[in-house]
This record gives structure tokens, C-alpha cells and sequence, in this order.
């Protein structure tokens, strides 16, 4: 069965950390068309500070970890994403407190629990085109009956689904953040926070299988 | 992308160095995005903190100063700032009455600065915040973000500094803060977009005969693209919407905002201005006071914004008293 | 052309309008481009007047009031008002105690100037004229027309003005006005041009990655039109000329004045106030005081100019004398 | 021998006038080369204010007529432009007071003395790169002896004078007016003000010749 230990935990996060630096420039562009034009820069800026801080925590539990990280976005990113994964991150973190390697009950719960944050601070609910719409069907998924499928098919689905679901928001019409102020015009565009998230899930799977 | 600038990483940074070195009468908080009164700490007030993301200036560190702000808060261009340098904003000038956090309705603000909240109120500040959501462009009802807050904070900011600076409660000052969003209304239009420093390209296109009305403080696109139009036609586009929200109605009296939104000249406000008050005047509404100028920007973003209060007595003398801030200075007698 | 105008001809007109229905305190000499105090022959004192073409603005409108003008012509857009425009203002706020009227140096200005005070002397008044020669990016000896005037001009308005405010002599207001013009250098510079809205396009073409030393405020060209430069070598550029002209002695106190000429953010000009700080502190100048914010423009070019004013004791006492005009506005007692 | 009665004074002018509007792009072109753009711009305005203030002295002397010109350019043009033809008419007008008709001495008085108001309002030299440099050589012209010319010789060689005399502004470094401030950067570029001389000279040619 799955299972992700500390040294996987980083390795994500820092994977995380380049994926966003390489996409800085498309998720502003994403940004540009239905928001303010900084949601790379925002991403960029706070997990470059989390490579800064991760050397600090190394040692620590993935619950601290975890924490640390989302504490450091909050801190960094400012805007709606700093606090929205920051919480994500933090509320992930309390899940697996004290645990240097997560099976995959811990893995469902940390989605979960992110989720949770995230919702408890952005109130969002799916179909507003969010962040929120790449990550529910992600956490539904862990949900559902694995037990006939292999680590490689469910890396490889949770990617997929997240994929299709960031995807699925062009069509939509923002209901949450500031592109909701373009009703709409806010149509026919990817949400930029679905995309870093889907980024962050794809990362999150490519070290698991092994692939990054 | 043509700007007096060093590094685009560092503008929120040595701006903030910039201004404090040209007026003694703000400060910085030591390592923070935070500028506070030269004097703060010194009087038994409610203290208001106030703050955004940076390329509003003068917002927000404009208007510290007697009768408005105790501290501004800068995030990076266009993001909101974080709740430890909010917090810190707080901190800086508490001076045990409690603080009240004026926030504009954006997601990012408002989760930011509920953060912030959170952590004062742990260190034991008592807090409250008023969410300002003056545009009109945007229609509440289907739209659960609600509408965003734009250059009419700048009214929100006077009245509440006013009721504080007369040592008046925090949910004293709170509640003239709330009467004042509720009467409340601005909507803006722009010909050009602004660049964002570390983006070194425009945030949007627009061609040579459209304008974008509705828009917001952010270099974001506005609700609608339309063909330009005369000054005249363009008051009357934002007068309509304004008036009609709220409604303002013949026989009201109102104070009046028209904000440049970077880079249009002051000559062609006053030209917007001379528009806007013959439309109000054949609406029976009663200009009783006219602010015009650049308080609220979007950097070098070309367009206008207008905001009406409209006005009560109670509202009317907190309008009058004075302001001793960079950019709003008002006379009258200071108690301090 | 994207501007929020109605008729190209008819934006002075207004313009001016507009300006006085937001501000009570000015007033408009009926029939004419002239504003006024509203309190204007209420004091026995020498009359200021400025002036220039408009698309200055706030100059130089913003710049009547206590301490400062007590009346402002406009010409039409960057052309200098005409002698019955002017004439019609020095006789609108005369006192009988003479008038200094205040010049920037463009031929255009010295002559309409010069024909009005001809005409006011035919009409009894007292008249004495300065003219203003700030700009150091032009050099003198080569050129008659010699160097022309541009925004340290605010410094002579407020200079004169305090000193008329003490119920000086015209032969004294002059002396200290003459006295700032002799110590006073500036120099700007530009990122992009402006357009005269009847002309409805840019006065000059500029590349994406070029900028203009050394212009005026009329939207002509520079002396010299380079590649662009970063704010701290921007300001090394115009500090240096300012500053190696005079000559700028370590050990002198100046007073500092970073002007925008239109669109440039607020952000920008504090930005290059920081390297213009940090220039002069390397240079032992020590910076009395600061004003940053777009005093004299261009309508919307952007760019920035930089003005140092060396001050002695009376010329640092004038300076801090209390003004209340639309644009600057300085506490202190006013003795009327 | 050449004559001009007031009809034809009062034909020259309303042709400038009209020839100052075709132009108004082209002389504020000119102008934003070495200037602020607003060359043909102000002449326009002066021009057009002109003609409307000419049925008031129709029939007055051409004295008259001159001099209400130079003051209605004065108080409607602005600008360098403004005081210099203004007080330039004023001093032609004052020349020829209480004549109906003017022979060739009244024109060579008249535009000695219009030269004369030119260079005291503005203190030009020729070779400034002004309005003089168009003047100067015709006014020279008007003093050399003419007995043996033709009328439409005159005529003919004030025009292409003040033609060639305009197009050697083109090199010249501006030594007045605002165009002075661009030093080197002036060189290369027609004077505006030469051109607008220029033009005025031609269209008083024209009415003389009969063929405007
Ligand atoms: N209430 C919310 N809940 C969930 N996600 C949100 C919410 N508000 C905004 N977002 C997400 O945040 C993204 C924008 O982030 P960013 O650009 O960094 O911040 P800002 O909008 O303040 O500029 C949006 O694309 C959207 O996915
Ligand atoms: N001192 C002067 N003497 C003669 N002509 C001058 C002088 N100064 C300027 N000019 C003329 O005026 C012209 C510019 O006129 P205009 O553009 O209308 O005024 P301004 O320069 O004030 O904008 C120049 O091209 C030049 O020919
Ligand atoms: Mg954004
Ligand atoms: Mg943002
Ligand atoms: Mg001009
Ligand atoms: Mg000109």
C-alpha cells in the first residue's frame, strides 16, 4: 500500500516549490485574464520561503512539518491563496502530528483535513471555481473503495481526476475571490488557484511513484 | 515596461524607506510593511489600521495621520498583506481601547485580516472590522463575494478617524464606520491597464476606442468592455449606477469622491467633475462637499473612479472635522 | 487619443469650471481663464500672480490660497495665457500694494507677461516681475533664451507667498523670490510623451526601452533621449547636474522637491526619493524638508523631476511659514 | 506700380486665415518636433478669432483694420506666437493710419515696420531660427531699388525670398523660443514660426497677383 516517509515529504514540497517557480509566469497569465495578475508570483514567493525553512524542520514529525510550511505561507503569500493554503496546510499538518511516515488512512485524512481548512476559511463550495474544485473530487475519490487498486492506479487517477476537475472550471462562472467581481467575463478561463493545486497534486504523485 | 524602479522584487520595500524618509510624521515598524503616527501611543483612543495590497498609493499610508489612520499595512503589489504584519500593525499602536481593522471586501483581505483578528484577540486587543463594499458594479445577490471595496474607504477612513480621534468607543466608532458603508456607493472606468512590476507587462488588453467600466482597484478587468466616451456619457454611466443602488434620491445631501486612478490628469477629473455635479443637480441631489484627486490608484492605470456618502448630520460634523494626514488635510481646531 | 474629456476645445473652459464646483475656496473671475481667492482684497498685502498654459495642473490653480498665490491665469493647453487674461488678474485681487507676478521663463510667457504689466502700469498698479530659470538640463551662456522654468517654481510661490503674507513690500516679496530663483536648480526627465488633447496624439515619439533627460513641461523633448536606467541611476543622473550646477556644497541644507509630471505612480516617485536621499547624504547635503508628489505635470506623461532649493535662515523661516491651498497645505498659526 | 486697397487687405487676410487652418496640422507637426505642439494650433485660434472681429472695422481706415488684428492675435493666440505677430501688426497698422489704399511705399513701411515690432517684442536676430529669419531678407528686398521691376516680379521674389529663407531655418540651431531648449536636437527641423511666415507672405502675394 501506499506510503510516503519524511525524505518524500520534502522532496514533494521542494518538487512543489520548482513547479511553481517554472509556472510562475502562466499562473499570473491565468491570473491576468479574470484576477489581479500575481497568483505565480504569490505561489513563488511563499514556497521559495518554505525551501528556506524547510532546513529548520527537517527533523521534525511531518505533522510540524506540514504546520511549518503552512504557517510560512500564511506569512509569505498574503493575498487569498496565502491564507487559504496555509490553513490547508496546517490543518493537514495537526492530522498526522508526530508521525514520520504516513500509510494511506494518513494520506485520506491529510486530503481531507486540507480540504477542511481550506473551506473553513474560503467558504467555497465546488462549482464556485476554485481551489476548492480541484481538490473535493480529489479528497471524494480517497473516499471510495481502494482496496482492489494499486498504488501506481491510484497516484495515477487522483492526478487524473485532479486534472479533469481544474480543468472543468473554464466553463464556469466564479462565485468566490476576485473574479467574481468579473460575473461573466469570468467564463471561458481556467481558475488559477484549480491549476496551482492540481500542480501541487501532480508533484505529490510523481515522488510517490517514483517518477519525479 | 517603463518605470522608475530598481529591482521589481524590492518597490513595496524602498517605497516604504522613500516615504518615511520624506515625512517625519509617519514611521515604520522595524523590519514590517507597517507605517505608523510619529505620535502613536500617545492619546487614550481607539486606534483604526487600515491596509491592502501596495500600488494604491497614496492609500493607505496617505491618510495616517490626526483625525484618520493610526497604521497602514502594505502587502506585495495588488495581495493583501499578511496576517503577521497585520497583527503587528495592531500591536504597534495599541493603546488598550481596542482597534478597529477597515478592510475592503476582497477574499484575500478579508481572510487575511480575519487572521490578524484572531491572533490580537489572543494577545487580548479587542477588535473590531467594518468590511467596506462600495462598488456597485458588481450586483450582490448572485454573487456570494459579495461587491469589493474601492476608493470610497477614503470616507469610511475620515468618519471613523473623526469619532475616534474624539476618544469615542470601539463599537462607538465601529458603528459610524458601518453607517458610513451603508450609505456608501462608488463605481469606476478605465482607458488603460497598469503593469505590475514583477509581471513587467500590462494586465490586460485594451484597444485604442474601448474603456473597461466597473472595474476595481486591482488592475482587474472590468464588468463590461465598452466603446470611449465623453466625459459627460461616462458620469452619466457611473452617476445612473450609483444613484440608483442606493438610491440616492432628490432632497439628499452627499459628499462626493472623484479618484484618479493613476494616470489621468487632474485636469480631465475636474472636466469629470463639472459632469457629475450638473447630473446631480438635476437630480435634486445636494453636493455638500467634493474631494477630487488621486486617493485610491491602481498604479499607472488611466480611469476614474466616483464614490457618493450620503450624509446625516451625525455624518455631516464627522466629515467637517479635521485631518492632518499626507495627503487629506483639513482645518479646524485639533484637540491634541 | 484616450482621455475623459468632452470637446478638445473646450477643456480649459472646463476645466476651470469643475475646479471651482469642488472648491469653494477658489473662485473664477467671470468671463475669464483667472482664478482667485475667495477672500481676495479682504488684506492688505502684495498680490502673486502665476501662471503658465495649462496642463499643469495642479499647477498653478492648486497654488492659491493662504501663504501661497492669490491669483492663477491659464493659457490654453501648453500655450501661455494672453496680456488681457493676465492684466484681468493682477486687477482682480489688487490692493493698491503692487503685484509680483511670477514667470517661468519660455518666451511665450515673458512677453504676454511683460505686455500686461505694461498695461497694469498704464493702470496704476505696481508692478514687479520675476522670472524663473530653474532648469539646469538647458545651459545659459550658449543659448539667449537662456534656461527655462519648471517645477521648482513651487518653491518661489511659496517663498513669496509667505513673506507677502507678513505684509511685506513688493520690493521685499521680490527680493526673496528672486533669492529662491537664485538658489534653486531642477531637472527631469520622461518615460513617455503626453498629447494636447486637440492635437489627439503624442507630441513625441519614444521606444519601449529609451526615456528623455532633461525636458520641460510642455511635452517637448529632452536634450537628450537615452536608454532606460534603473531609479537609483536615474537619480544620479539628475542629482549630479542639479547638484555639480549651483554648485550643491556638502555642509548646505536644501529643501527637496520630487515632482511627477503626471502618470507616474506615487510608488515610483517615493522610489526615486530614496536614491535621491541616499545621493545627498553621500554628498554631506543635508535635506531640510521633502515634498513629493506631482506638483507641476504634463498632463499625462510620465517621468519625474527632481528641484533643490538651498535654504539660508530666512529663506528656511519663509518655507515653514503656514500655507492652506488646495495642494499644499502647512500648519502654523495664520495671522488672518 | 503695386497697390493694395482695403478690399484686397481684407482678402489677404481672410485667405490667411484660411490658409492657417489647412495648415493648423502641419505647423503644429513642425511644432511638436522642436516644440509643444500647438504651433498651428494657436495661429488657428488667433486667425479664425480675426475674421470674426473683421466686420467691426470694415470700414476703417487700413490702419485700423492692422492694428485690431495685432490686438485680437494677442489676446486670443498665447503662447510666443501671439505677442509676435500681434505686436507685428500693431507696429504695420500704426504705419499706414487713415490710408484706404496703400502704394509700395505704405507696403515697405508697413513690413519694415512689422519687422521692427517683431524683433522689439521678441529680440530676435536672423539666424535664430524664428519667425525673423523669414521676415529680415524680405523687408532687405523691399529696400533695395525696385524701379525697374514688375509688379509680379516683386510679388514673385518676395515669395520665393521668404520660401528659401524659411527653408534655412532647417539646419539651424534655435537660439529663441522654445526650441532653443533642444540645442543640437533643434538642427534639422523647419521653424514653425518661419513657416507660418511663410505663409502669410504667399497669400499676400497672391491677392496682389490677383490669382488667390
Ligand atoms: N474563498 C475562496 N475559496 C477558495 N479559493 C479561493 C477563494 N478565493 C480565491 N480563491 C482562489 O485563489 C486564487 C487567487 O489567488 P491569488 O491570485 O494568489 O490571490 P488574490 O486573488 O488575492 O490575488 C483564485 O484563483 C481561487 O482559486
Ligand atoms: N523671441 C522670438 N522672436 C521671434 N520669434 C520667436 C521668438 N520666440 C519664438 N518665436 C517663434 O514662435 C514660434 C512658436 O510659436 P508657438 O508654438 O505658437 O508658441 P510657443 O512656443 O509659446 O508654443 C517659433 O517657431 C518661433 O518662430
Ligand atoms: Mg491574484
Ligand atoms: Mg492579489
Ligand atoms: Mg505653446
Ligand atoms: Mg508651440
Amino acid at each position: 500500500m501506499i506510503n510516503c516517509n519524511k525524505e518524500q515529504v520534502i522532496n514533494i514540497i521542494k518538487n512543489i516549490a520548482s513547479t511553481m517557480e517554472k509556472n510562475k509566469e502562466y499562473l499570473t497569465e491565468l491570473d491576468s485574464a479574470i484576477g489581479d495578475a500575481d497568483h505565480g508570483i504569490n505561489m513563488n514567493r511563499g514556497f521559495k520561503a518554505v525551501v528556506e525553512k524547510l532546513p529548520e524542520v527537517e527533523d521534525k514529525c511531518i505533522g510540524t512539518i506540514l504546520k511549518t510550511i503552512g504557517m510560512t505561507l500564511v506569512s509569505t503569500v498574503g493575498g487569498a491563496s496565502g491564507p487559504l493554503y496555509g490553513t490547508a496546510f496546517m490543518y493537514a499538518g495537526r492530522e498526522v502530528t508526530g508521525e514520520k511516515e504516513l500509510d494511506l488512512t494518513d494520506i485520506k485524512n491529510l486530503f481531507r483535513a486540507a480540504l477542511e481548512g481550506l473551506v473553513k476559511r474560503g467558504k467555497a463550495k465546488p462549482g464556485d471555481k476554485t481551489i476548492v474544485d480541484t481538490l473535493t473530487p480529489v479528497v471524494d475519490y480517497f473516499k471510495s473503495s481502494l482496496d482492489e487498486k494499486t498504488d501506481n492506479e491510484i497516484l495515477e487517477e487522483i492526478v487524473s481526476i485532479a486534472k479533469e476537475s481544474m480543468e472543468a472550471t473554464k466553463p464556469l462562472l466564479a462565485k468566490k475571490g476576485r473574479a467574481s467581481f468579473l460575473k461573466e467575463r469570468s467564463k471561458g478561463h481556467l481558475d488559477p488557484g484549480a491549476v496551482s493545486c492540481y500542480l501541487m497534486i501532480k508533484e505529490f504523485a510523481a515522488v510517490l511513484k517514483g517518477v519525479a | 515596461m517603463k518605470k522608475i524602479i530598481n529591482d521589481p522584487e524590492q518597490v513595496v520595500d524602498e517605497m516604504l524607506t522613500g516615504m518615511v524618509m520624506a515625512h517625519p510624521e509617519i514611521v515604520r515598524v522595524n523590519g514590517f510593511n507597517v507605517l505608523i503616527r510619529k505620535e502613536s501611543k500617545k492619546k487614550d483612543k481607539v486606534t483604526l489600521i487600515s491596509g491592502g495590497g501596495s500600488g494604491h498609493e497614496p492609500a493607505h499610508g496617505g491618510f495616517i495621520g490626526y483625525g484618520m489612520l493610526d497604521a497602514a499595512v502594505s502587502g506585495e503589489v495588488f495581495t493583501s498583506p499578511t496576517p503577521d504584519q497585520i497583527l503587528e500593525a495592531i500591536k504597534a499602536v495599541d493603546t488598550g481601547k481596542g482597534s478597529l481593522l477597515i478592510v475592503k471586501n476582497y477574499s484575500g483581505d478579508v481572510m487575511n485580516f480575519e487572521m490578524a483578528s484572531e491572533m490580537a484577540e489572543m494577545d487580548g486587543i479587542e477588535i473590531e472590522q467594518v468590511i467596506i463594499n462600495d462598488d456597485v458594479a458588481v450586483e450582490d445577490s448572485t454573487y456570494t463575494t459579495g461587491r469589493r471595496g474601492i476608493a470610497g474607504t477614503i470616507f469610511v477612513h475620515k468618519i471613523a478617524g473623526a469619532m475616534a480621534e474624539k476618544g469615542a468607543s470601539l463599537s462607538e466608532v465601529k458603528r459610524v464606520a458601518q453607517k458610513a458603508i451603508n450609505n456608501l456607493r462608488s463605481k469606476g472606468m478605465a482607458l488603460t491597464s497598469c503593469t505590475v512590476p514583477s509581471v513587467g507587462k500590462p494586465t490586460f488588453e485594451i484597444a485604442e476606442d474601448e474603456m473597461e467600466v466597473g472595474l476595481g482597484i486591482h488592475g482587474e478587468p472590468g464588468v463590461e468592455k465598452i466603446k470611449i466616451k465623453s466625459a459627460a456619457e461616462i458620469a452619466e454611466n457611473l452617476v445612473d449606477s450609483i444613484v440608483e443602488d442606493l438610491p440616492f434620491k432628490s432632497g439628499d445631501e452627499v459628499a462626493l469622491l472623484i479618484n484618479g486612478l493613476g494616470s489621468t490628469p487632474l485636469m480631465e477629473l475636474y472636466i469629470l467633475n463639472k459632469s457629475v455635479q450638473d447630473l446631480c443637480r438635476k437630480r435634486g441631489i445636494k453636493v455638500y462637499k467634493t474631494y477630487v484627486d488621486e486617493y485610491m490608484t491602481s498604479l499607472e492605470m488611466a480611469g476614474a473612479s466616483i464614490s457618493m456618502l450620503k450624509l446625516d448630520d451625525e455624518l455631516k460634523e464627522l466629515l467637517d472635522e479635521p485631518a492632518d494626514t499626507l495627503v487629506l488635510k483639513q482645518g479646524g481646531k485639533k484637540d491634541d
